[in-house]
């Protein structure tokens, strides 16, 4: 296996893909929204709990490509407890990792996802959850897509 | 495997390594590679002849004209039609539909009225007649396909019953690009038009693969691309019957296909002028026809078995993998195979492959509609074309068991 | 003449020789050469690229969707879009103007609203409007154009008149492909959004000759095509700014431009693709990024010059030929010259001047309702680009005055 | 000047194309069919005054190249005392002529046209006031165009 193949599929991601976390409907959810990635059929719903402006829980469903189940688990674990604010913070440094392949030191498990930066077609697929999320954070009633020329 | 020349040589994109592998280019349904021969002339056009057409006086205008109306006789013989003007050049088969659900539905389509199409249609020959029946209030109806994987093809036990005197327009696809099942499409348009519909051949994934005859179909349109069957990409076709084209509106009009233009209005010229508004994609027309003597060179039908045969093959090898699902029949296919597999997604498969040098296409192959009825949401599809070889199969079947390994441990 | 380098080496279909002459190509209003460059670009692409685009993971297939997408930035730049996703490409000007025509049209246009257009424009900026006035009940009126032989350009007077409130849009070129009157495009920009009509310009002679802003005219929509700016034949652009874009309804659908389809319905993604259904002419759009670089490499407000420095020493020079009638300004003209002979018909002197290796267009260059009111049914061409040279011009005035010495006897 | 050139604009057509016969409205006309030749916005009127079954007398008027106004001025002169069915003879024994260049010794001055076949592109013009005229004789209302696929 290639080195840049290696880097893509970090054990941390494989962990994630074969175990999510926080998988499935939560029950206590009173926000939802659901992303498509249009060029290979990949969905996400993302369940959020929102108390006041605080993710007091979170959960996704959907299927898709390892890259997008990982980083949707992935994510859940880490905007639990965060502020819409700080979501929308950690996005833009995940953003940053994925388009670039900086790590900045102070992110831990999302450095796992820098090896995406060599795929350009995947980061699509990491960004999967995350465009759900926020959506659910706006309260947006339209589907997130990855085709917004943001990405 | 029947015998089969070694016809690489020809398509000079296919020697090189992709990621240090020799590239295997196992994605010809979504376009396929260029033979030399479709290069050279598209390069001696622009070198010698490049000029617009019809309205020109000069050499090079007439020998553009000659070289773009030769490549519509070409085309023409190609598909066995019977008057070039029948062939219309489009940019590819979604826009040959497109224009049939524009100027045949809006002339023809009213409420009550029946369009039906199948349950594995390319989402080119679907959601045009989505939006044509919306538009018109006409009702859209699908044929089913059989089998949990789609094995069975078409129900044609239930298009009986569909096929009543309100349908219209009955369009479907020649060969299925994600299952490979080839429709019975002489058949199919022999039950249509005995209720008296018009019936839609989508053609992308059969005109290059196996030889084709619009007048031993029946079929009053039928629908390619060029870039699928070794032509240039942006130009396709829409053959129309020439009883049907003469009656047909434009859809785009402009330079070219009318007859008298003053500030009130406009007359057209007859087919195939009227339906070919502006300037057209002149190079692509000459390099589509120098594709069609490509192929016939070849011989469409060792074509045919050859691709079948290595889809065949595939299929074989492919059904040895623990867990996999083979989606379409096992046996009479075309050139293609779809699988998937419930715990390795199809873009992981393909990141691996490419891994290999190996070319293959995962996703929802704009069948979006048909997946959802599978209970899937992508496959991973492998297909052939004439430069491909029995030792590209093995190459893959070993590319596959590698990335199980991988994922499943 | 401003000082211009050679640049005929770079065009390969010049050094031949036509009826045992060297050819003097002045043809480039119809369509323009194409520099090794672009050709090269094309080859370079079917030999090494050669993939479908968008919804491919393997390296042939990112590669392609890479370039593919970099051409949309590299022309978005040339025209100064905001955003490359104003580009759509579409097959050139023809279709570009039937998407708007067909799609903000339906959307927008109702009886009582008026369509304004102008007397010179060419066939596919003129019967799309007729089309779309017909279908919604809207009322098409036009802008005289001043003069005898139209050397007054656009009745800017009249303008003001016709500019009511009821107009919801005003289509007009920018440069007239048969007068050569360069039309004050970001003035008919301003006046007509006063008025809050939408503007369509026709940038089908100028954005290959002129430097061109989208953002500085400020107009809503531009049409073009490649084949006329040194590009491959069957690729063109509708620019639309993102605010409209983001609005229109798709008027073609299918693969590639969808998020989400069932048997029910399908919902679309944002522009471009949205607007792009099908495989698009991904070689084209490669080839047309190429072109946009050759222009640039050529400095295009010098190429402005050259052209219609050109065009002004051609107009001079056979202004000298007894009973000529000229079309047009006689200063501030495009690359472009268009005339007759009350005795002698365009055919026979096109006929004529090919003979002596000179391509000549002649006829009514799609712009029949001009013609009629100049009291003429055709004009002779001579069109000049980047690769025309001085001595061309006196090879044209020769060959005429051949020509008129033959049938005047 | 080249053979095929002076081949094409021979001595009879620069003539009839010069002083063109029967040009004009017919006034005794009860039969009139248009012409348009739509590469080039060429027209012609042929107008007829039809006896039974005979041409007894005719003209054209119009806009055209040499090709154009020669052909149908020729024309005029040849059609004149013809019946229908002989015309349709004459047309095709005409249009082998200019698109093939052979030239059968029983006609005379259409023989001049025989030149045409070396200039593809200018059929249409030899042949514009011939599809005015026939359609005239079927009393076809609808204009003529040389766009048809028989040319
Ligand atoms: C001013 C103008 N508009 C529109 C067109 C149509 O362009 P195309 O035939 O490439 O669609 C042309 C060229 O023919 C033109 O000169
Ligand atoms: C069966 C079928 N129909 C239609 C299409 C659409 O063809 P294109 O994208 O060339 O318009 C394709 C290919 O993508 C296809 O496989």
């Amino acid at each position: 296996m290639s080195a840049d193949l290696t880097e893509l599929y970090q054990q941390v991601i494989l962990d994630h893909n074969r175990r999510p976390r926080n998988r499935g409907r939560l029950p206590t959810a009173n926000r939802v929204a659901h992303g498509d990635n249009p060029s290979c059929g990949d969905q996400c719903d993302v369940f959020l709990q929102l108390d006041g402006d605080r993710i007091k829980d979170i959960s996704f469903d959907g299927s898709g490509c390892a890259i997008s189940q990982a980083s949707a688990s992935l994510m859940t674990t880490q905007l639990k407890g965060k502020t819409a604010a700080e979501a929308e913070a950690l996005y833009k440094k995940f953003h940053e990792i994925v388009t670039t392949g900086k790590e900045p030191e102070e992110i831990s498990d999302l450095a796992a996802f820098a090896g995406v930066h060599t795929f350009p077609a995947r980061i699509k697929c990491a960004t999967l959850g995350w465009h759900a999320a926020l959506n659910a954070l706006k309260g947006d009633a339209a589907p997130a897509t990855t085709e917004s020329h943001t990405d | 495997m029947p015998a089969w020349p070694d016809v690489r040589a020809d398509f000079p994109i296919l020697h090189q390594q992709v990621n240090g592998k020799p590239l295997v280019y196992l994605d010809s349904a979504a376009t396929a590679q260029k033979p030399r021969a479709v290069i050279d002339a598209l390069v001696r056009y622009y070198e010698r002849d490049n000029s617009n057409v019809h309205r020109g006086l000069h050499a090079l205008s007439m020998r553009a004209t000659d070289a773009y109306e030769g490549a519509r006789t070409r085309v023409a013989k190609f598909i066995h039609a019977a008057d070039p003007a029948e062939v219309i050049f489009t940019r590819g088969t979604t826009e040959s539909i497109n224009l049939v659900a524009h100027s045949w539905g809006r002339a023809h389509l009213k409420p009550g009225d029946v369009v039906l199409a199948t349950e594995m249609e390319h989402h080119s020959n679907l959601v045009p007649w989505q939006q044509a029946a919306k538009a018109s209030g006409a009702t859209l109806r699908y044929v089913p396909v059989l089998g949990a994987n789609a094995e069975g093809g078409l129900d044609l036990a239930a298009l009986d019953r569909l096929l009543t005197p309100s349908v219209k327009l009955f369009a479907f696809t020649h060969i299925s690009n994600t299952l490979g099942t080839v429709n019975p499409a002489a058949e199919l348009c022999r039950r249509a038009r005995a209720v008296g519909a018009v019936t839609v051949v989508d053609a992308a994934q059969s005109v290059g693969h196996v030889p084709l005859d619009v007048q031993a179909l029946g079929c009053d349109f039928l629908a390619f691309s060029g870039h699928k069957m070794c032509g240039p990409t942006g130009i396709g076709v829409l053959y129309g019957r020439r009883a049907l084209l003469d009656k047909l509106a434009p859809d785009e009009t402009g330079g070219g296909m009318v007859v008298s233009v003053d500030y009130e209005g406009a007359s057209w010229k007859p087919a195939p002028e009227r339906l070919e508004a502006g300037t057209p994609d002149i190079a692509g027309a000459i390099g589509l026809g120098v594709a069609c003597d490509y192929l016939e060179g070849l011989d469409r039908a060792a074509i045919a078995r050859h691709d079948s045969g290595l889809a065949r093959l595939a299929y074989e090898k492919l059904s040895t993998l623990p867990n996999i699902r083979l989606l379409g029949p096992a046996d009479a296919r075309s050139g293609l195979v779809s699988f998937a597999f419930p715990d390795v997604h199809a873009h992981d498969v393909v990141t691996f492959a490419d891994e290999d040098g190996i070319a293959l296409r995962g996703g929802h192959h704009c069948n979006q509609p048909l997946m959802r009825k599978l209970g899937l949401t992508s496959t991973t599809r492998a297909s052939f074309y004439v430069y491909n070889q029995p030792g590209e199969i093995d190459a893959l079947v070993s590319s596959l068991q590698r990335t199980l390994k991988f994922f499943r441990g």
